[in-house]
């Protein structure tokens, strides 16, 4: 075994090993954290100084979408649209739990009424309008009030022609809303098939996990789309895999270097480098 | 094959059949009883059938002898040819589609293929498109758009392929694409689900100006298996998680995601092909007449304000 | 070994064995032809009757520009255009021959001017623009003039909102004419650019062999592509890549059926098909 | 490396060489003599340059130093984003594309890339694309086109890549297809053969508005090996296969193929990266701006009338 294969098994074996799903809300509150990567125990402060990313070995830890806003957008300058709009209980949908009591839960954990925060800023001086959703609630599932909420920013960047960024983090859909959740990819679709036209510049990033119905609609059909370094992204989950196709699925399967590697993106961001990435894509595509 | 709760329904037949027999040998008249048995049998079928719960309306959905989509091609087409591939190195044969006519109209069709014998699923892979079979649909849809063919698309899929490959060429980004540049169709799309319609795999061929379920057919977000093993961590609670979805025709109508149901024949469409493949057709032609006359601009606002308006939410 | 897999391997073995380049020429004049296939000896009156298709085994001979013009439309409503345009010899080319001569031996045997027939004329009725090539003039190899009446007939086809078929047989580029014969693939494709903007159904018939520079320009860029049976249809050739991979390609390498089975062709017919086949798509595109 | 013909220029440098040896030692004063050498030097340098035989040129266009594409994205250009990918499952290395600003002008710019050592020539396929590189450049091409980015192409290749999986994955019709649509693109398209310009496989990056070829780069229909071993069969007759297709800059221009020749340094672009960095942003600068107010329609006609007219023949 040469030391670069002897190398890469290691750095397999590292991504297998990380937990699945690392929750925010494991070190939230904590003054020291745990690196899920390499076990460095880390002063909160400083991790927070290095925007959630390990200072030790580079891993990204998940951040919600305040968070991820604060990072990206210029200071002061994002302003929130459709905040109010939150989510009904249409099929009045039970399984071990109340889908209202589920909701319940989610907006006590996070302060927000559903998955998405959508609004307009400016990225060093680059006005978007921009949707970034929040794995926290409720696992960033994709349900009415999402699909509307990025459908309304989009036709707000049309009105006022301007390029739209997502920021995807997603199990997928929003089993509660059965159908009414799976026609919200058709709805945010049929939004972007507008950007296009109009030749608005759609950017998506991808962070950690973006999965099914955001993977399958609008998610992924950016005019330019950035992983962010450490994302596992995909349509359908990896158990769901191993169950039918009955193997083993490599390691690294789903990451951003996989996904890259298969021509799915068009590049990968440390998150200490997106902000000035995206205002460079911005502005490469601003002279017209 | 019956299925489970088609039990009594053949001890009544069982009955009539013993009957019969009897009137023979004996050469005894019982015609009338014979008569009234049947009558009752009718009766009790349309009730059976009408009450369906989605747990067992799945089970007809996915009858093994349900009309597939090269049955509905026999049934409602004529001419039709097919076109293969994606130009780019496959040409997946869970979605197929090609040129043809319905009465004297020329149509796209595109469809999902579910086959009938383990043989034929390992050639049509269980009604599993994978990406490649997404951009083969795309690629016709993009003909008929270029020559004003109508298009009409029948679902009847699991859902998309969930396998390496299939993610390592971007099953996701492929029906999300199809998503979206249907969105700018310039003709009529017309999109039945016939069987399954499961998840994004379905949605990926139905973004249409009408979208029309069978009677027995259900179109869902998730499987309800699927949907049991996360929600209750139990697949067992499939039956539940059936019902809490809200599954079926009427369901779906109420929620505004469908705009009609084509009523089967009485039990499913499996029981008499002729007539599911003449109903079908009447809708299907109904349904092109109804957008003869619009602009390819006002198609394409029909089909946006129709998908626009989708969601239930608190502002 | 099954009967299924001897069968395929017999069936493998046969299409390896077929000559590769089997002439036209071979069999003009005999009375009697021997199949390439499954050596059948065929009177040549029958093998005529039948399209030149083996009755026995249905191998399909190569035929030239005229028989396919006769097989394809109706008897006496072909009428051929820009048949004047003949080839000139800008590069004053000189290998182990001149260009001019083997222009000169290349029309003796075909009492053509170039490798392809172009004109307008009905098939069941139906009016079309066509490009028809013939692979007996320096095998069927494309100059400036297949370019330019390729391009000529298309740009009537415009001027006469007709639909255009192709029906290729090449071994690629005009290797005398060298760049000149290259940008033809420009020309030509950016004609079929005009047929896509004007909504003109453009269909493409690849017969045996269909290679280099024809397969990779107007010849694959159809909304329709139809290979006839047992043609032989690729980029490369078998030895270049044979050369270039160094090792043995599979025996139904470059079929149609190798060719529908990688997505690549929209459908196979027997030439005995190919007229109603090409008739109900052109009505079936008719109705607008 | 030296190349064979460039062996008296050796024998000359290593004389001049001698000669500040001996004067270095000796404390003689032969200056003099040492400027006449070089003198003589460049003079016999520009004369061997400029009347290099095709296969001599070939040399330089293969030369193992000559910069790539990579080299030409430092040199010419800055802020490069690259854009990975086909969203197919493959990214072709062969071929790199990406937005870039040229002084100040956002472009988007595409390229062939040959690697300088045997591990970068696995990593890019000795710049032999697969189709899937060609459906990436189609994808970047109409992201400039919805833009409005002027395309620049930097085409350095032996061919399109002849392999069992090209053949499987289309590579004639990925070709076919850039031509096409090439064809129909509203923005300025800017090509330039920077090394060999081989066949189809150039040309699928090169149905530009303007076609330009470095000193010393080469465009053919197929390198003078393919056609020798062919035509002669004979591969060794390669050097009189160069000479009779009139592959080089002179005789390109005269049968009206290109548009321009653009000056290397003296003995080729390995001699000085910054000067052929330079001149060639000068060129494609010049180039753009002389598109810059076209109207889109403008541009097609243009790109359509330049191709149209290619082609020598009787009638
Ligand atoms: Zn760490
Ligand atoms: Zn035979």
């Amino acid at each position: 075994m040469t030391l670069k294969d002897w190398f890469e098994t290691r750095k397999e074996e590292q991504i297998a090993a990380r937990p699945v799903d690392p929750k925010i809300d494991d070190y939230v509150g904590k003054l020291w954290v745990k690196c899920f990567n390499c076990n460095a125990q880390l002063p909160r402060k400083e991790l927070e100084h290095h925007m959630m990313v390990c200072p030790e070995c580079g891993y990204h830890f998940r951040i919600n979408a305040r968070t991820r806003i604060a990072q990206l957008f210029d200071e002061g300058t994002f302003e929130e649209y459709f905040a109010n709009i939150s989510p009904a209980d249409p099929l009045e949908f039970v399984d071990t739990e109340p889908y209202t009591q589920r909701q319940q839960s989610a907006k006590e954990k996070t302060n927000l009424n559903d998955a998405v925060i959508t609004g307009i800023g400016k990225v060093e001086g680059e006005e978007i309008a921009c949707a970034v959703m929040d794995f926290e609630y409720m696992g960033g599932s994709m349900g009415s009030v999402v699909g509307e909420k990025v459908t309304r920013i989009i036709e707000e960047a049309l009105a006022k022609k301007l390029p739209v960024v997502t920021v995807t983090a997603s199990g997928g859909a929003r089993m509660q809303e059965s159908a009414l959740s799976l026609m919200q990819m058709a709805k945010t679709s049929c939004a972007v098939a507008k950007l296009n036209d109009a030749k608005l510049l759609y950017i998506n990033i991808l962070t950690d996990p973006t999965y099914g119905g955001v993977t399958a609609s609008f998610g992924t059909i950016g005019d330019i789309i950035i992983a962010e370094q450490g994302a596992r992204i995909g349509f359908a989950g990896r158990r769901v895999i191993e169950q039918t196709i009955r193997q083993k699925l490599p390691a690294d399967f789903q990451t951003a270097e996989y996904l890259m590697k298969h021509g799915q993106i068009d590049m990968i961001a440390k998150r200490s480098e997106l902000k000035s990435l995206l205002a460079k894509i911005l502005r490469l595509h601003k002279h017209q | 094959m019956k299925l489970d709760f088609e039990k009594p329904i053949t001890k009544i037949e069982e009955k009539i059949e013993e009957l019969r027999k009897m009137s023979e040998e004996s050469g005894m008249d019982l015609s009338k009883e014979i008569e009234n048995f049947e009558q009752q049998s009718h009766e009790y079928k349309k009730e059976l059938y009408e009450n369906l719960k989605p747990s067992q309306k799945l089970q007809i959905a996915r009858h093994p002898n349900r009309p597939n989509f090269l049955d509905y091609i026999n049934l409602i087409t004529n001419d039709f040819v097919e076109m293969h591939g994606d130009r780019e190195g496959t040409d997946d044969r869970a979605i197929i589609g090609g040129v043809a006519k319905i009465d004297d109209k020329p149509v796209m069709i595109v469809g999902t293929v579910k086959g009938k014998s383990t043989k034929e699923n390992l050639v049509y892979n269980f009604g599993m498109p994978q990406p490649e079979g997404y951009r083969k649909a795309l690629r016709l849809f993009e003909h008929a758009n270029r020559f004003g063919l109508p298009i009409v698309t029948l679902i009847d899929t699991p859902g998309a392929y969930p396998g390496i490959k299939a993610e390592e060429h971007g099953q996701g980004i492929a029906i999300a694409v199809n998503l979206k540049e249907m969105a700018k169709l310039e003709v009529p799309v017309i999109a039945i689900i016939t069987g399954e319609g499961c998840s994004g795999g379905a949605l990926g061929l139905a973004v249409a100006n009408k979208v029309l379920v069978l009677e027995h057919a259900y179109y869902t977000v998730i499987s309800p298996e699927g949907c049991a093993s996360i929600l209750w961590r139990d697949a067992t609670k499939a039956p539940e998680a059936a019902e809490a979805l809200k599954i079926t025709g009427p369901d779906l109508l109420k929620y505004n995601i469908i705009d009609g149901i084509v009523k089967e024949p009485l039990g499913g469409a499996h029981y008499d092909y002729e007539a599911m493949g003449e109903e079908l057709k009447k809708e299907i032609l109904k349904a092109i007449d109804e957008y003869k006359d619009m602009t390819p601009q006002q198609l394409k606002d029909d089909r946006y304000n129709k998908f626009r308006r989708m969601g239930v939410f608190n502002a």
